[in-house]
C-alpha cells in the first residue's frame, strides 16, 4: 500500500520537470484540434466568400455584433480576474467573477439569437444560400461553443461554491478559462471574417 | 573480407545499375501510345521503372542476403557487436535518395509542361457528362455525338463537365483523364497521334452505372479526310431520333436494339410500344412513355431504383423534339 | 507556481495587467467598429482589421490564457495547427481564384 | 485519477473485459478484440468484392450492392480495424513502455473505447436503411444524394474521429507527463516515439474531416446548401477538407507499425537500432510533411495549376524520410544474430512488401503518371501495399511480439510460419496484378470489367482468398495458445524495453516498483546491466 501512495505522488513527474500539469496539457490538445475543425469550417466560408457573391452580407449589423464582440471580451476579463481572485486565496472574489461571466456568456447568446431571429426576418436562413449556410453554420457552432461554455461556467460555480478551489488548487478554473479565452479568440476572429473584411 | 569491401560495392552498384537500365529499356506495362502526351509519359515511366528496379533490388537484395547470412548460430545466446549509427552512411541514405526526388521532380515537370502546350488551331470538344454517359459536343462543325471522333495529329481541346455528379474523362491509349466536375469546365489539351479505335472510361465512382458508363462511345483517331466526312454524315443524321436517342444519354441506362444501347441501370426499352398501353391503368402508350419521359418519379418500373433518371427532359427538349422521341419509343 | 501556506499575502494579483489588455482589446475593437463607418478604401481597411484581429487575439492567448508565463510546450502547440489552418485557408482562397 | 485502477483486483477477472474499465491494459485489449471482429467484417466484403470480380460479367451482386460493399469494406478497414488495432497496442504498451501505471485520463480512455463499438455497430446497421454507396471518399455531390446510410456513415465517422482523437490527447499527455525516473525523450522506445508522432497527425488532421462530414451531414439532414452546384456550391471544397485528413490517415496508420517493426528489429537480430534519433527524427518529419501534401489526390480534379508542383514536390520529399527508416532498419539487421520467429518474419515482410507500396507512392506523386493512373487500380495496389503489406503486416508482427507480454503465453510457432507464409504470398498474389491492371486501362470500383482484364482479376481473388485462408491458423493459435499455450516468462526474446522488465502478463499497477531508467532502450551487446533498479525514494519509504 504504502509503495502504491508513493508511486501515486510520483506519477507525473516527468510533467513537473517540464512544468506541465497534465490537465492543462490536455486541455491544450483539446483546443489545438479545436483550432483546426473552425479552421475547416473558417476555410469553407472564406472559399464561398470568395467564389459566391452575397449581397444579403449587406444585411449584417455590424454595430450590433460589435457590441456583442465586446461583451464576449469583457467575459473574458471576468475569467482572469476570477482566477487572480482564487489565486489569492479570494473564494469570494472567484465566485463573483465566475457568475459575471456566464451571465455575460448569456447576453452574448441573447444577442446572437436576436441578430438570428432578425436575419431569418429579412430572409436570410441556412437553406437560402451558399452564404446563409456557411454563415449560421459558422456562427452556429460558435454558438453552442459559447452555450457549452456558459454551462461549464456554472459547473466551475457550483464547485466552487463547495469550496473546491483554493490558492493551490485551481487548475479546474484555469482549464475552464483556456476554453473560455479560445472561445473567444474565435469570435475575434470570426468577428474580422465575416462582419468586416 | 575488408580489403574486398569497396571492389564488392562496386559490383554490386554496376550490375543493380544494369538490371535498372535493362528494365528502363525493356519493360512495357502501358497500352499502346496514341498520343503525343502517352510518349512524354511513357519515357517518364520507364525512367522512373528503372530507378525503381535499382531501389527494390537493393533493399530486397540487402533484406535477403542479412536474412541468409547472419543467422543466428544455434546455442549461441549472446548479442551481436553494438553499432549505433554511422554518420557518413546516414548522410548517403539521406542525400542519394533526396537527389533522386530532385531529378524526378524536375523531370515530371517537364514532362508535365510539355504536355500542356497550346498549339495552333485546336478542335474544341465539349465534353458533357451525365450519369451514365458521354456525349461530344463540337461547336465549330455543330455536331454531337456519342463517339468521340478525332483528327490525327491535331490538337483537340476538350473543355469538360458533368450535368450532375463528378465523373472523370479517360482514355488509357492517351495516358490523361480529367474530372468532369458538376458546375465546372475543365480543360484538357491532348494531341492524338497513332490511328485507331479506343475505349473510353469514367474512372470517377459515379453511381449505379459507373462500371458500364462509356461501354456505348469510343474514341476514333482518323485521317482529317475521314474526319471531315464524319462530320457531314453526322450532321445529316442529327434529326434523327437514334442520334437524339444517344446523344441525350439515354443509351447509358436503357438497353435499346434499335440504338444499339445495352444499358442496364433502367429499364430495356426495346418491345416499350406495346407494352406501354398497359403498364399504368388509365394511361395510354404516348401517355404513359411521355410522363416516364418528363416526370419520372412518377412511375418507376419495380426493380429499378428512382432518382437516376434525369428530372430535366422538359426543359431540355423542345415540344417537337419530345414528341419526336415518344413517337420514336411508340415504333419500338 | 508557489507552494506557500498563506499564498494571499504573496502572490501579487496581476488584476491591473489584466484591466490594461482588456482595455487594449476594447479599443481596437471601438477603432474597427468605427471605421465600417468610414468610407476607407476597402483593400486598406481590410490590410488593418486582418492586423487588428491578429493583434486581439495574440494579447488574449498572450496574457489571459497565460501563455507568456507558461511552459512554450503549451505555445507551441497552440500555434502549430494555428499555421496549418493559415495555410489551409490561403490554399483555399488560392484555388477559389482558380476557377 | 488511477486510484480505479490501483483498487481494482491484481488478477484480472475476463469479466472486466466486457465492462466499463479504466485500466489501459484492458482497454488496449477490449480494442485488440473488437478492432479483429472488424477486420473479418472488412475480410468478408473484401471476400464478396473480389468473388464478384472473378468473372468480368458476373452478376453475383448488383452493382448497388458492390458500391455499398466497397464504400464500407474501405471504411471498416481503416476506421475500425487498422486505426483501433493501433490505438490498442498504443493502449496497452506507451504506459508500460515508459513505466507509468496508466494512461493520464484513464476515464477517458475507457470513454474513447467505448465511442468506437457504437460507432462501429452504427456503420454495419446502416446496411439496413440503404448503406453508404459514394466510395470511403464520399465524394460530393454523389454522397449528398445517396440512402439514408450515408447519414449514418457520416455521423459513424465522426464519432470515430472523435475516439480517436480523445485517444491522442491521452497518448500525447501520458507521455509527456508520465515518464518514470530518467526516461528522457532520447531514451524513449520508438514506438512510443511513433504514437507520438501519430497523435500530433491525429489532433490536427482528423478535426479537419470531421468539419467537412458535419458540412455534408447538414446538407443532406438541414438542407443546407455546401455542395449543391446550383446555389454555387463547389465539390471540390469537400475534397480538399477529406484529403487534408486522408492523406495523413496513411500516416496516422503506419507509422505506428513502423514504430511496432523498430522495436522487434534489434529484439530479434540482439544489436541496437541504427540510428535511433533518426528514426524517431523521421516519424516526425513525416508527420509533418503530411500535413502539407493532401492535394495530390486532386491533380485530375482541375485545382489551381500553379499549385500542383509544389504538391509533387512536397509529397516526393516524403520518400525521404522514409527511406531513411528503411535503411536504418536494414543496418539494424546487419550483421546481427537474427533469429527468424514468427515477429520477425512478419517485420522483414512489412519491409519488403511497404518498399513496393512506397516506391509506387513516387510515381503517383509524379502529376503526369498520376493523370494515367489516378482513380485506377494502380491506386488500389499501392494504398494496399502500403496498408496492408504495411499496417497489416506491422500489426500481425506486434501481435505475435506482445502475445506474450499480453497473455503470458507462446504462440505456436510452426502456425505462426505458415501464417505468415499464406499472408506473404496472398498479399502479393492478390495487389501486385492490379498495378498491372491500372496501368492497361481498368478504372477503380467498378463491378463488371472489360474481359481482357479477367486473368489479373483471377489471380488478385484467388489471393485475397489465400489472405482469406491465412486468419484460420492465427485465430486457432490465439485462441488455443492463451488457454493451454506454453508459459512464456516475463520476457522470452530478452528484449530489454521497459514493459518487458515487469511480469508478463503485468499486475494491474504495472510495476511492484517505480522503475529508474539508466540506459537507452536498445542496449545490446553493452556492458552494462541492471538497467532496473528499485527507485530511491521508494526504497526508502
Amino acid at each position: 500500500m504504502t509503495s502504491h501512495s508513493i508511486t501515486h505522488e510520483d506519477e507525473f513527474r516527468a510533467g513537473r520537470e517540464l512544468s506541465l500539469d497534465h490537465r492543462k496539457l490536455g486541455m491544450w490538445l483539446f483546443l489545438a484540434s479545436e483550432v483546426m475543425f473552425f479552421g475547416g469550417l473558417i476555410g469553407t466560408f472564406l472559399h464561398y466568400k470568395a467564389t459566391v457573391p452575397s449581397p444579403e452580407s449587406a444585411e449584417l449589423d455590424t454595430v450590433l455584433v460589435g457590441i456583442n464582440t465586446f461583451i464576449l471580451v469583457t467575459s473574458s476579463l471576468m475569467v482572469v480576474l476570477g482566477l487572480d481572485s482564487i489565486r489569492r486565496g479570494n473564494r469570494r472574489g472567484l465566485l463573483t467573477y465566475l457568475g459575471l461571466t456566464a451571465l455575460l456568456g448569456a447576453v452574448f447568446l441573447g444577442g446572437q439569437g436576436y441578430e438570428f431571429v432578425s436575419l431569418y426576418g429579412h430572409g436570410i436562413t441556412l437553406t437560402s444560400s451558399v452564404f446563409g449556410s456557411s454563415f449560421f453554420t459558422l456562427t452556429g457552432f460558435h454558438g453552442l461553443h459559447v452555450l457549452i461554455g456558459v454551462a461549464w461556467a456554472l459547473l466551475t460555480l457550483g464547485k466552487a461554491l463547495r469550496g473546491k478551489y483554493s490558492a493551490e488548487d485551481h487548475v479546474g478554473v484555469e482549464a475552464f478559462g483556456l476554453y473560455w479565452h479560445f472561445v473567444d479568440i474565435v469570435w475575434i476572429v470570426l468577428f474580422t471574417i465575416i462582419y468586416l473584411i | 573480407m575488408k580489403e574486398r569491401t569497396p571492389l564488392v560495392i562496386v559490383h554490386v552498384t554496376v550490375a543493380l545499375l544494369a538490371a535498372g537500365f535493362w528494365v528502363a529499356q525493356n519493360v512495357n506495362l502501358m497500352p499502346a501510345e496514341a498520343s503525343t502526351r502517352a510518349a512524354l509519359v511513357d519515357q517518364l515511366f520507364r525512367a522512373m521503372l528503372g530507378l525503381a528496379a535499382v531501389i527494390f533490388l537493393l533493399v530486397e537484395g540487402l533484406l535477403l542476403y542479412s536474412v541468409l547470412r547472419f543467422r543466428r548460430p544455434r546455442g549461441d545466446e549472446g548479442d551481436a557487436v553494438p553499432v549505433h549509427g554511422n554518420r557518413a552512411l546516414e548522410i548517403v541514405w539521406t542525400v542519394i535518395p533526396a537527389l533522386i526526388v530532385v531529378v524526378i521532380g524536375f523531370y515530371s515537370f517537364r514532362v508535365l509542361a510539355a504536355s500542356e502546350t497550346r498549339e495552333a488551331d485546336p478542335i474544341v470538344v465539349n465534353v458533357n457528362s451525365r450519369q451514365f454517359s458521354w456525349s461530344f459536343e463540337y461547336p465549330a462543325e455543330g455536331v454531337t455525338s456519342t463517339d468521340l471522333h478525332l483528327p490525327l495529329g491535331r490538337q483537340a481541346r476538350f473543355l469538360i463537365t458533368s450535368a450532375d455528379v463528378i465523373h472523370s474523362f479517360w482514355v488509357p491509349e492517351f495516358r490523361v483523364k480529367r474530372d468532369a466536375t458538376p458546375g465546372q469546365i475543365a480543360e484538357l489539351l491532348v494531341t492524338p497521334s497513332r490511328l485507331g479505335t479506343y475505349p473510353v472510361r469514367c474512372a470517377e465512382l459515379c453511381g449505379v452505372g459507373h462500371a458500364s458508363m462509356g461501354l456505348t462511345s469510343q474514341v476514333v483517331v482518323e485521317s482529317p479526310d475521314d474526319f471531315q466526312r464524319w462530320v457531314e454524315q453526322t450532321r445529316a443524321l442529327s434529326g434523327d431520333p437514334v442520334t437524339a436517342f444517344n446523344t441525350l444519354g439515354c443509351n447509358g441506362c436503357h438497353t435499346l436494339a434499335a440504338a444499339g444501347a445495352i444499358g442496364v441501370v433502367g429499364p430495356a426499352l426495346d418491345g416499350i410500344g406495346q407494352r406501354a398501353a398497359s403498364t399504368v391503368p388509365g394511361q395510354d402508350a404516348a401517355t404513359y412513355i411521355r410522363t416516364s419521359m418528363v416526370k419520372p418519379g412518377d412511375h418507376v418500373v419495380p426493380g429499378f431504383a428512382d432518382n437516376v433518371m434525369p428530372r430535366d427532359f422538359a426543359q431540355r427538349l423542345a415540344t417537337e423534339q419530345l414528341q419526336a422521341m415518344v413517337d420514336f419509343l411508340m415504333a419500338q | 507556481m508557489t507552494s506557500s501556506s498563506s499564498p494571499s499575502t504573496h502572490v501579487a494579483s496581476r488584476a491591473r495587467q489584466y484591466v490594461m489588455v482588456f482595455v487594449a482589446l476594447a479599443v481596437i475593437t471601438a477603432i474597427e467598429i468605427a471605421m465600417t463607418q468610414t468610407s476607407i478604401p476597402a483593400s486598406l481597411a481590410n490590410v488593418f482589421f486582418l492586423a487588428f484581429s491578429l493583434a486581439k487575439a495574440t494579447l488574449v492567448a498572450t496574457f489571459f490564457m497565460h501563455l507568456r508565463d507558461d511552459s512554450r510546450i503549451y505555445t507551441a502547440i497552440f500555434l502549430l495547427p494555428v499555421v496549418l489552418v493559415l495555410a489551409f485557408s490561403t490554399l483555399m482562397l488560392m484555388s477559389a481564384g482558380g476557377h | 485519477m488511477t486510484s480505479e485502477s490501483i483498487a481494482a483486483k491484481p488478477v484480472p477477472a475476463w469479466r472486466r473485459y466486457f465492462g466499463w474499465s479504466t485500466d489501459h491494459k484492458v482497454i488496449g485489449l477490449q480494442y485488440l478484440v473488437t478492432s479483429f471482429f472488424f477486420f473479418l467484417v472488412g475480410g468478408a466484403m473484401a471476400g464478396m468484392i473480389r468473388t464478384q470480380l472473378l468473372a468480368p460479367d458476373s452478376t453475383l451482386v448488383s452493382a448497388e450492392a458492390y458500391n455499398r460493399l466497397t464504400t464500407n469494406h474501405g471504411s471498416v478497414m481503416l476506421f475500425l480495424w487498422i486505426l483501433p488495432v493501433l490505438a490498442g497496442l498504443g493502449n496497452y504498451l506507451i504506459p508500460l513502455q515508459i513505466g507509468a501505471r496508466d494512461m493520464a485520463f484513464p476515464r477517458l480512455n475507457a470513454l474513447s473505447f467505448w465511442l468506437l463499438v457504437p460507432s462501429g455497430l452504427l456503420m454495419l446497421a446502416s446496411f439496413f436503411v440503404g448503406a453508404a454507396e459514394a466510395g470511403w471518399t464520399a465524394y460530393v455531390p454523389l454522397s449528398v444524394a445517396g440512402p439514408d446510410g450515408q447519414t449514418l456513415w457520416a455521423i459513424s465517422v465522426v464519432l470515430l474521429g472523435t475516439s480517436s482523437m480523445m485517444g491522442s490527447i491521452n497518448f500525447v499527455t501520458t507521455i509527456f507527463t508520465m515518464r518514470t525516473a530518467g526516461m528522457t525523450f532520447w531514451r524513449m522506445p520508438l514506438f512510443t516515439w511513433s504514437m507520438l508522432a501519430t497523435s500530433i497527425l491525429v489532433l490536427t488532421a482528423t478535426p479537419v474531416l470531421t468539419a467537412g462530414l458535419v458540412l455534408i451531414a447538414m446538407d443532406r439532414l438541414v438542407g443546407t446548401l455546401f455542395f449543391s452546384v446550383s446555389a454555387g456550391g463547389d465539390p471540390i471544397l469537400w475534397q480538399n477538407l477529406f484529403w487534408f485528413y486522408s492523406h495523413p490517415a496513411v500516416y496516422i496508420m503506419v507509422l505506428p507499425a513502423m514504430g511496432a517493426i523498430s522495436e522487434i528489429f534489434p529484439v530479434f537480430s540482439r544489436k541496437p537500432v541504427f540510428g535511433y534519433k533518426m528514426i524517431a527524427f523521421s516519424s516526425l518529419a513525416i508527420s509533418l510533411l503530411g500535413l502539407t501534401v493532401w492535394a495530390h489526390h486532386m491533380f485530375t480534379s482541375g485545382m489551381d495549376p500553379r499549385l500542383r508542383v509544389p504538391y509533387m514536390i512536397s509529397t516526393m520529399i516524403i520518400a525521404v524520410p522514409t527511406g531513411v527508416k528503411i535503411f536504418s532498419w536494414l543496418a539494424t539487421i546487419w550483421g546481427g544474430k537474427l533469429r527468424l520467429d514468427t515477429p520477425m518474419l512478419f517485420a522483414l515482410g512489412f519491409i519488403s512488401m511497404f518498399l513496393i507500396g512506397g516506391i509506387t507512392g513516387v510515381f503517383l506523386a509524379a502529376i503526369p503518371i498520376d493523370l494515367h493512373v489516378h482513380d485506377t487500380y494502380f491506386v488500389v495496389a499501392h494504398l494496399h501495399f502500403v496498408l496492408f503489406g504495411g499496417s497489416v503486416s506491422g500489426a500481425y508482427a506486434a501481435l505475435y511480439y506482445w502475445y506474450p507480454k499480453i497473455t503470458g503465453r507462446r504462440l505456436d510457432e510452426r502456425l505462426g510460419k505458415v501464417h505468415f507464409a499464406a499472408n506473404f504470398i496472398g498479399t502479393n498474389l492478390a495487389y501486385l496484378p492490379m498495378f498491372l491492371a491500372g496501368l492497361l486501362g481498368m478504372p477503380r470500383r467498378v463491378v463488371n470489367y472489360d474481359p481482357r482484364f479477367t486473368e489479373l482479376n483471377q489471380l488478385a481473388s484467388l489471393g485475397a482468398f489465400l489472405l482469406a485462408a491465412s486468419v484460420l491458423p492465427f485465430l486457432y493459435n490465439v485462441i488455443v495458445s492463451w488457454v493451454s499455450g506454453p508459459k512464456a516468462g516475463d520476457n522470452p526474446w530478452q528484449a530489454k524495453t521497459l514493459e518487458w522488465k515487469t511480469t508478463s502478463p503485468p499486475p494491474a499497477h504495472n510495476f511492484d516498483m517505480p522503475p529508474v531508467v539508466t540506459e537507452g532502450p536498445y542496449d545490446y551487446g553493452e556492458a552494462a546491466q541492471g538497467s532496473l533498479t528499485p527507485s530511491p525514494s521508494a526504497a526508502g519509504d
